[in-house]
């Protein structure tokens, strides 16, 4: 048997297939298609201190091998998550995750405080890129002054596993992976959607109601794993790819570019037992080129270069 | 009633008409208990410019054959695709997804109203009430003649009225503009198709306080609930096509 | 019939249907398919002073909706330009436009005055987004500074119609937008391509030889409409739309968007005969809606939101 | 020879074995003359996974039935789409590219050496060089005797030496192990296979300074020369081997 197990600090993930904020609901969605705990961890949806309705409809374009959102960060707020949804959640044996999201350092603080007195949330994920929202989101993550400080504010009040989600829409991805290394980040996940849009030329109107939107699934993946491979080589901490990965095969490419973990987005609405088929495809990887484990291939290609 | 992902078989593909076809679908494994209004996410093979699932009703169930029916209007590339299927091919289903169309009391008049590729879930709601004791008028529109589709079935369902744009079969102009709006007194109203006939006919209803219900067809990515595309603005907030509907009432919409 | 001119300064064009450099050759490559001079425009390979080899082979990888490619510029530079394929080309009854190049500023400027001697070139392609250069390129195009230095620079020395071809790969598109306009280019183009990275998972290495290439095809058109959509909002000048046009759907998105011009680049490898038939789409679309010309879709979407 | 796009009909897909099929296309306009070395681009429809176009050899002509042959490995994606077309489907072509083999004097002793479905040229060229007069050794490679192609096709054509990795017939070894090499004396080989075995016979072939052609396969965007992605190292610098070649002389190559 190989060995899947990876770490972030002191938390340990029985193996390194995560879902993405956003895209698995609260895990139980996918209850009915998957032992969800066999996963190494989900990420729940983005989630605020207040409840938010998120951008009207319609938030949903589809482009080639892709697709456009602008959900905007609709959820009930950390207040309904403590009450209704974390007790339905914490049951899963594995680690589930919260990605937080504000307008300002003050809520992504506030929230974090909130989130570390749940025992059964080991880590967060801090996005500083959603691109779906007026305020914040984003716009911390593509300004290195504005990104050390929400960091550099959550680490202050959040001892448990800190993960920041970067943002892909930069001219310089290592910039900010420094900038999370140096604040105390204990990983960094990337990417989230890069800024996109779509027009209807039958109405002659933008797709989406908020006319740009995040743009995620496999056409995504070549800028992805490229950003997740500079990242890796800039710092210490372990990268988590994400971006495009619709199978197993996807999933190597990041390993091997240097992830040391991944996150299975768009592909589970597709195919909501993705994450685990690509487990098993990664698991077979591995038996079949006899590694030991799946520290074994992380960042590979820097060797044969 | 749990969902499933499933490789059905194609057993019929019938054609109606330029625009629309009948998949039959056998199941690989025994049908659940599906409810009218429910839907199906399939995925599309074959198609490069196809990269999400498409949502279909259920159109019509044989639990005896283990098969169900879609009814199918071909609007892109996805339904371009499912069109050339034919016996043998198989097509990937998560099903059953959504709410259903409520089960109204045994006494209740209900008027079913659907147009165009709309009537999709009417056909299987039709029967499902008829076997639940209703006997529901049933109120279809199309552009004309030549589109009308399934009518003899619907006749042994209830009362079928009928409207056509053209005035070339029925009444002419839209299912609003049928007589039988204003000559019967109908307790519940069911109803899918086009939006802005949805909406007319949901405005109808509320003038008269009828009871109504509309099926609608929001762009969706998941069909279960995780993704949050596909929401429509309720009194109750934004809430999820594919989980809180596809079925709603008219009084929760803030239409 | 509808009037499908346009025209950057005193350059008028037949259409706005153009062919993006390094996907077309010289041209002559399609003569076998099409009647090149029906269309707006084409603009050659990327040419430099000195005759460069490129990277070394394999430069390309198939990506999901797209490709990656590192060609790196190879050409047989100005010199062999001008006697070998300038009296070749200029035959053409279009607008033959240069894409060019350089390591350093003193290259594109003397490359510009090289350049700006050839009677029948009308216009040049200032090209600051190079991915698949170790110098140059993109270098400048992802700096505000240094591509406002070219830019001058060449400005300075070419009187005829300067393009800017800007890249992608950076945070604010707008600032480089806003760049190239206070510095007296007569247009932009956008997109280049996005930097993106494949990994041959049998091979455990990089696709490409150079590890990084370019992104182009249908994968990045949402990324370049929104980019596009966000330049011709910010400048008064023409932006030229290139991204991932496949069809005279895709094209009339970015027309609808902002772009006064669009240019075909991918599509071209998968039918060399892409171009005329997203020309006659156009055209078909116009008089399908009654528009008198192209002018009237142009920014339509800023008017319908 | 101008190139062009032109639609082709399936009018046979023969199934070799696991991974090797024959499609044999009928041009939709007659065929214009074609040369042994030159390649088709087709266009897969119906897999996503194929953006751009791939790149075959042309394995045999017929013009007299206005048809062409590709011989193909199914390799991954699209290639496996493609061996599922049958009669009536269609493929999109861009042809004739490329350079071609060179025509040799008629009194030059010729080989011709191919391993597994690098063959696929070789048919094509020997047909060619019979008919001018020419009867080439034919040296062909297999994993084992399962896999072997053809034989009889070349028999016809010339002497055919095989050689299997197993031995389970011919001689046991790899195409450069085979004695004719050391007993026989030729003028000029053309050879096609995988890049390692052509490497072999091109090494063979400097040492005896024997004239030497070989057809490459690089990956190719464009396949008409507008793309630069093909290049190979030449003593002429980086050149397309859709344009300059696939077809190269040995001496011209940096090998
Ligand atoms: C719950 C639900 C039930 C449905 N039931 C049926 C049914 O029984 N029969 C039927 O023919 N159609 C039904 N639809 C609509 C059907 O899903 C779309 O027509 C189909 O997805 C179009 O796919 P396409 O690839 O052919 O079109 P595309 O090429 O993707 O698009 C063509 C046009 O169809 C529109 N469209 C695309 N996706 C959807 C969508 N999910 N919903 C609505 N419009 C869309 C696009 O905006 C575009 O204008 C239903 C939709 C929903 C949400
Ligand atoms: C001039 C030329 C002539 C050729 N003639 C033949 C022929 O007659 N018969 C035949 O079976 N094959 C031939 N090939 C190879 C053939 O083009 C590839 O096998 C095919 O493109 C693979 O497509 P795929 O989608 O099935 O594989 P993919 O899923 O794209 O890839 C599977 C594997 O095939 C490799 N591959 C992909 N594209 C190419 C390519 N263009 N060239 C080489 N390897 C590739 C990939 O690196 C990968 O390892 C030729 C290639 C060239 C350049
Ligand atoms: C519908 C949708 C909603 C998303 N919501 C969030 C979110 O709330 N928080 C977040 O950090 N990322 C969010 N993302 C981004 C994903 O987590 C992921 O980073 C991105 O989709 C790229 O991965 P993929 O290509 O595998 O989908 C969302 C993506 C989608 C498609
Ligand atoms: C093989 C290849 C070579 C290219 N060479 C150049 C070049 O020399 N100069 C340049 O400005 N852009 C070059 N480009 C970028 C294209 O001109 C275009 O900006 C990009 O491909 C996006 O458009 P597309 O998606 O339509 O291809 C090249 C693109 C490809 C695919
Ligand atoms: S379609 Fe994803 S939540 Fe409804
Ligand atoms: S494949 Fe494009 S130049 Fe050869």
């Amino acid at each position: 048997m190989v060995d899947l197990r990876f770490s972030i600090g002191s938390l340990e993930f029985k193996n390194p297939v995560l879902t993405a904020s956003g895209t698995f609901g609260y895990g139980s969605e996918f209850d009915d298609f998957m032992d969800v705990s066999k996963l190494g961890g989900i990420i729940v949806k983005g989630t605020t201190l207040e409840p938010r309705e998120g951008n009207a409809y319609p938030r949903m374009a589809e482009t080639p091998s892709g697709m456009l959102n602008a959900v905007g960060l609709q959820n009930k707020g950390i207040d309904y998550f403590e009450k209704h949804i974390y007790p339905r959640i914490s049951g899963y044996d594995t680690n589930v995750m919260v990605n937080i999201n504000g307008n300002y350092i003050e809520e992504y603080v506030a929230l974090a405080e909130r989130v570390s007195r749940l025992e059964k949330i080991p880590a967060i994920e801090l996005n500083i890129s959603c691109p779906n929202v007026k305020m914040g989101g984003m716009a911390f993550g593509t300004n290195p002054v504005s990104a050390r400080e929400v960091i550099r504010a959550v680490r202050a009040v959040f001892p448990g596993i800190l993960i920041v989600k970067l943002s892909p829409n930069v001219t310089d991805i290592t910039e900010f992976a420094h900038i999370a290394e140096e604040e105390g980040a204990d990983s960094i996940s990337l990417i989230n959607t890069l800024v996109g849009m779509s027009v209807d030329i039958k109405k002659m109107k933008p797709a989406l109601s908020a006319i740009t939107g995040g743009l995620s699934g496999p056409a995504i993946k070549p800028v992805a794993l490229r950003m997740v491979w500079q990242a890796a080589r800039a710092v210490k901490i372990p990268v988590i790819g994400i971006g495009g990965i619709m199978t197993a095969s996807d999933a190597i490419e990041f390993f091997l570019a240097g992830a040391s973990a991944i996150q299975v987005g768009t592909a589970s609405f597709i195919d909501p037992q993705a994450a685990v088929k690509i487990l098993q495809g990664i698991e077979a990887y591995l038996i079949a080129g006899k590694f030991s484990g799946i520290d074994d291939i992380i960042g590979l290609i820097n060797r044969t270069v | 009633m749990p969902k499933r992902i499933e490789d059905f078989k194609i057993v019929d593909n019938q054609r109606l008409n330029n625009d629309l076809f009948i998949l039959e679908l056998a199941g690989s494994s025994d049908l659940p208990e599906l409810k009218p209004g429910q839907f199906v996410q399939a995925k599309v093979e074959g198609s490069p410019q196809t990269f999400l699932r498409r949502p279909f009703s259920i159109h019509d169930v044989d639990y005896a054959r283990n098969t169900l029916k879609l009814l199918v209007q071909i609007a892109g590339r996805g339904t371009g695709v499912l069109s050339g299927l034919g016996k043998d091919d198989y097509l990937n289903l998560i099903y059953p997804l959504g709410n259903s169309f409520s089960l109204p009391g045994k006494e209740e008049k209900l008027l079913l109203v659907g147009g165009g590729c709309g009537v999709a879930p009417l056909l299987f709601l039709g029967k499902y009430l008829k076997s639940n004791g209703n006997s529901p008028d049933i109120l279809l529109g199309f552009r004309n003649r030549a589109r009308i589709i399934e009518e003899a079935e619907y006749a042994k369902i209830g009362r079928v009225y009928l409207t056509t744009e053209d005035g070339s079969e029925g009444e002419k102009g839209l299912v609003t503009d049928h007589p039988v709006l204003s000559e019967s007194e109908y307790d519940r109203i069911f109803c899918c198709g086009p939006d802005a006939m949805m909406r007319a006919v949901a405005g109808y209803a509320a003038t008269r306080g009828i009871e109504c219900e509309v099926s609608l067809e929001n762009l969706m990515a998941c069909g279960i609930g995780a993704c949050l595309c596909c929401v429509v603005a309720t009194v109750n907030g934004n809430q999820c096509t594919c989980i809180d509907g596809p079925v709603f009432n008219i009084n929760d919409l803030k239409w």
